[in-house]
């Protein structure tokens, strides 16, 4: 069984679409660790480290993700976690952006997928699903 | 508390009070909320923040002029509500850098007194003081300091809305400190508008739960010798609902403030247009919009607080937040005072609310042994206090809200609220009914649906 | 009367019919009307013209798409509305040659049945013309062949509302032909949905006026054979009073309906959104819209027609008209079919309202010895039926509306219409009320200023 | 006493803001002759000479003023109106258009003045008698 670390980065409180996303993930038979809103970066990779994660699902609303993110990969992979994947996902921007422009910058951070808020749910999962080879 | 951040050092309140009374006096927020109620009219304000000085003078005005705004906000960023102002001095940093805003709100406390008058001294209207946040007592000083006449927020409310690990003890003690501060200005003769934000998680709240929160912190800051105060419910959008809950509200939060001998009160009401999920399409959340301010005309609201076309892109600019004020304008013009009439469907509704808002209020006092504060944190505790979606962790959230065919909010899981056994039927009565015209159970999924589906689009994306 | 224009000849009545009937069920008006009247849906529908066929083709589409319009228009536009076809092929030819759109419609009858077929084909939803005219035989015999499956105007209302010239009894004789060819389609299985412009000028027209007309214009409508009919009134932005005139439509109409001996007849009730001047702010035209979608559902209309935010600029875009849509849906899925609840104030004005229209139906009947038609055309030239700023020199053109402190509208003259007197010194009280409230006089200026008072902006341009 | 004639130009049937100008040219002491919505531009030539006008105020609405007001000033020549004074007002143009531009088109069809639909009748008023020598 595959786990999965999923919160609200930073001291964003936006924690519905994040639950939401958090019930998804469990229907699909994942084990998923919730870390609610108001999430320190920092704490994701601690979790995943003690959880043995295989993924860590960020979501963050409030317009200050980048901030929240700076060096994220780089911290993964001081703790020690090489192969996570890291997935983000909401309202990453102060204010409405081209989405292209977001994506290459949270790539740069370490993301490997990034979703703007109208992704659907089940295209997510599927693409969560083939990286982690679950089915 | 002044010691957080130096700016909190140039707060001097002897100076601050005789700086308001040389304001002019149709700049105070209080006077003006005191005369829009006696008048019958409506006023409307939006909300607004941005990172930089020049930029947040520059949207104070716009809303004013071209907005047409009554009084105009400040609202602050997210690292200001948590006190992390080293953050937000970065965020300045780098919206100076890179000529877009890095922060989702205005960084009062990093500005501080001197900077934020002149932001105040360049309108013709009140200004206010949007913290979002239980951290708040140096905003509060440093925004009063400035000539802000107006603070939105409560003790209760803001905890358990916006923090995760803050305990309501300590956040009703910060809004303590709050509406002590009012309390003094106004001893000096400096009003002060106090609103609370009886929205909270803004996602399908129902009322009796919100109106319940706001008188209990209203109660909590009468306690401090608050006088003037507006308790403010978030609108669900539907009609008979909406305006039963605007009714309910001053009625039965005068009772309980005649029960602790507060009648020289000053009680506004606020309605907030839908705060949850809007839809992307610029005219489908214009028509939310417009629908809000009939509704906050038809349930008598005192000032109504303004959305944008822009709510599920981001941080509005500023002529998109003039929008939503004009079409809110208008249409509160058009209605021209008009109330709805009170017809069965009204009074029905009112009666629950009613009962529901008394029982748990009630059952808080009872818990607190009659005390307000000591009651709310009691029954956060004990769940019979509680709000959906919240993210405090000393909230039990276990009540999940849905629509019930109507669209009115009813309990698909009323927790451990001690609602009369008949209500919570009443209430799972009507969703049965949605679920038989829908052809579909009541379950998990329809709450979470509702959720989002004041947000879908009309047109597949 | 095919022969006006070359493409006359292109009708041929009988295959019409058989090319109707292949036509799916789902994009013919009536039935989709009769079934919204019966679910107590609210339908919406915009205007729109363009001078080139594939712009008006994809005008049409964008509409029911993007716009989610329940049928499409096609209004034609001024040269076609006054038989001047040549000057509309010149208008074509010079939106051609200039890429600028010089009709302010679509010239029906100059592109013909043939390729109107196109427009109507390219659908999922069904079509009506906007004829907007008297001169109206020849659109409507193009515009049925064609597959539009509703019309929108009427004998006495088009030729008062819109030409000088032209004798009512004339504008009577052209409408008789269309609703005589609407009867002939309906009996040989091919219902078409007829409504009529109760809107009148769009001025600030008295509810009772406009109901009058209505009703006489169907009972003219009936008298052809024609059994599915609306009136279609104008929204005045007075909730109480637009609801109300609403509401005794029906009640009134099936009364004069029932005496003449029409029981078994389909009666929908149009309501069109604010038909004079708009301001020329798109955020205040929205709220106007919104507004105008919830009296719409309060009042229990069957159909709504849309505007834009474009009004008071010209002929709107396709993205502004499928905004002005977009806002309506919105607005009418929030209101889930609540409909006002009848209080005392609504009451009041049915009565009112209602009153007024037997007065003036009745004086007319009995002018024209019984006869609608005959009644009309001599009521008209005695000034017992009249409207406010009528083109037409046969319309006395002597009643002159203003609003009242509340806003509904009141007669400041009611020129020769035979209202009973305490009715006419109710209205006179209503607006003295107004004047001593406004600290002003009850004279012609207070009349003019009320025609622009809706358009006028917030704040000064 | 100057002499004005004023009307809605070809197939417009708009005639409010026609009668509101008109009340206000009569308010100043002008003589006005109104000829009401729906006027060929011929007639009010025809009116013009026949009351030996000083000014033709022409009012469209609905889009087509273009194509009705075709060699109008030519028009006034032919028939011998060699002084008179042309104003036209309104919507001109089919659609929002930049009012420079329109103002412009009808100029160079001969009218002396041209007003957007948001002018003060006021301003106008105050330009008619500047022009027209009255106070
Ligand atoms: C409800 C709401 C609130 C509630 C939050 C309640 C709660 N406990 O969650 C309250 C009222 C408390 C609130 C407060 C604030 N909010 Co707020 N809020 C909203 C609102 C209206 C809806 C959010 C929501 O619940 N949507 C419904 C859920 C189901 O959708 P979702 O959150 O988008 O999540 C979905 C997708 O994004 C996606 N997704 C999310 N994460 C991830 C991750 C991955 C990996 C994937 C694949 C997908 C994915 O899937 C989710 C499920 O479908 C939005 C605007 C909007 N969207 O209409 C503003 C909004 C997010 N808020 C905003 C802001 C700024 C604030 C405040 C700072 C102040 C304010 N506006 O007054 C505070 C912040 C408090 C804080 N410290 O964080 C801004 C953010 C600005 C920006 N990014 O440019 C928004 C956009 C409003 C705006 N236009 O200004 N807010
Ligand atoms: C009311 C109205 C009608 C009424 C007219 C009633 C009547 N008897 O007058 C009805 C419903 C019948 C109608 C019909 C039509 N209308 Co209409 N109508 C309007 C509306 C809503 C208001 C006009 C009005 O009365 N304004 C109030 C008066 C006081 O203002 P005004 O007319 O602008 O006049 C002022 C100024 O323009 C200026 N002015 C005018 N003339 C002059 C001249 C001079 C010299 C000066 C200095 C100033 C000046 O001063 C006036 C007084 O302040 C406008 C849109 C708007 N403005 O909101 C559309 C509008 C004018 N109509 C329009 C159209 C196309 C039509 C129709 C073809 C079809 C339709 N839309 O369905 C038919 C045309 C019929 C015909 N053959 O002409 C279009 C014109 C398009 C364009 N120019 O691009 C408009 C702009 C609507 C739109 N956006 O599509 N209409």
């Amino acid at each position: 069984m595959k786990t999965v670390v999923t919160g609200v980065v930073g001291l964003d409180a936006h924690i519905v679409g994040n639950k939401i996303l958090q019930k998804a993930m469990e229907d699909i038979g994942l084990k998923v660790v919730g870390l609610g809103a108001l999430t320190p970066a920092e704490q994701f990779i601690k979790v995943a480290v003690e959880t043995n994660a295989d993924a860590i699902v960020i979501s963050s609303l409030y317009g200050h993700a980048e901030m929240d993110c700076q060096g994220f990969r780089d911290k993964c992979l001081e703790a020690g976690l090489k192969d996570i994947r890291l997935y983000i996902g909401g309202m990453l921007t102060v204010g409405d952006c081209d989405f292209g422009e977001v994506e290459r910058r949270f790539k740069a951070l370490g993301f490997d997928r990034v979703y703007p808020p109208t992704v659907k749910i089940q295209d997510f999962l599927n693409e969560l699903k083939a990286d982690l080879g679950v089915d | 508390m002044l010691a957080k951040w130096p700016t909190g050092g140039e707060v001097d309140l002897d100076e601050a009070v005789r700086y308001h009374k040389a304001m002019p006096a149709g700049k105070n927020l209080a006077l003006l909320v005191q005369k829009a109620r006696a008048a019958g009219e409506t006023l409307i304000y939006p909300r607004g923040g941005v990172a930089l000085l020049e930029d947040q003078g520059r949207l104070m005005l716009g809303l004013a002029t071209e907005g047409t705004a009554d009084f105009v906000p400040s609202t602050t960023d997210s690292y200001t509500r948590n006190e992390s102002y080293e953050r937000a001095e970065y965020g300045i940093e780098k919206t100076k850098s890179t000529g877009k805003s890095a922060l989702n709100g205005f960084p009062i406390v990093n500005y501080g007194v001197g900077k934020c008058r002149g932001l105040v001294e360049a309108l013709k209207v009140p200004a206010m003081v949007l913290p979002g946040t239980p951290m708040v007592p140096l905003i509060a000083e440093i925004g009063f300091a400035a000539g802000y006449t107006g603070l939105l927020g409560g003790g209760i409310s803001d905890t358990i809305r916006f923090t995760k690990e803050l305990t309501p003890a300590q956040g009703i003690r910060n809004y303590q400190y709050v509406d002590r501060l009012v309390a003094y200005y106004a001893e000096q003769g400096v009003p002060i508008h106090r609103e609370q934000t009886g929205f909270l998680t803004g996602t399908l709240i129902p009322p009796g739960i919100a109106i319940a929160i706001g008188i209990l912190d209203c109660l909590l800051a009468a306690s401090q010798g608050v006088r003037h105060y507006s308790i403010g419910l978030g609108q669900n959008l539907n009609i008979v609902q909406d305006v039963a809950a605007l009714r309910v509200l001053p009625e039965v939060c005068r009772e309980y403030l005649h029960r602790f001998g507060y009648d020289d009160f000053f009680l506004g009401i606020g309605s907030h247009q839908w705060m949850g999920a809007f839809p992307r399409d610029a005219a489908e959340a214009m028509g939310i919009i417009g629908m809000g301010a009939a509704i906050a005309v038809l349930g008598n609201a005192t000032h109504v607080c303004t959305k944008t076309s822009h709510e599920a892109l981001g941080v509005p600019t500023l002529e998109a937040n003039v929008a939503g004020l004009r079409t809110t304008r208008k249409v509160i013009g058009l209605m021209r005072r008009y109330r709805l009439p009170e017809g069965p469907e009204v009074s029905a509704e009112m009666a629950v609310i009613g009962r529901e808002v008394r029982s748990v209020v009630d059952s808080v006092l009872a818990m607190g042994d009659g005390d307000p504060g000591k009651g709310a944190i009691r029954g956060l505790e004990a769940g019979i206090l509680d709000i959906p979606w919240s993210p405090n962790v000393f909230v039990a959230n276990k009540v999940m809200p849905a629509r019930d065919y109507s669209g009115a909010i009813r309990y698909y899981d009323a927790g451990n609220l001690p609602l009369p056994q008949d209500i919570k039927d009443y209430h799972r009565r009507k969703l049965e009914e949605r679920a038989d015209r829908e052809g579909r159970k009541v379950d998990i999924t329809m709450a979470l649906d509702d959720v989002s589906e004041i947000a879908k689009l009309l047109t597949a994306e």
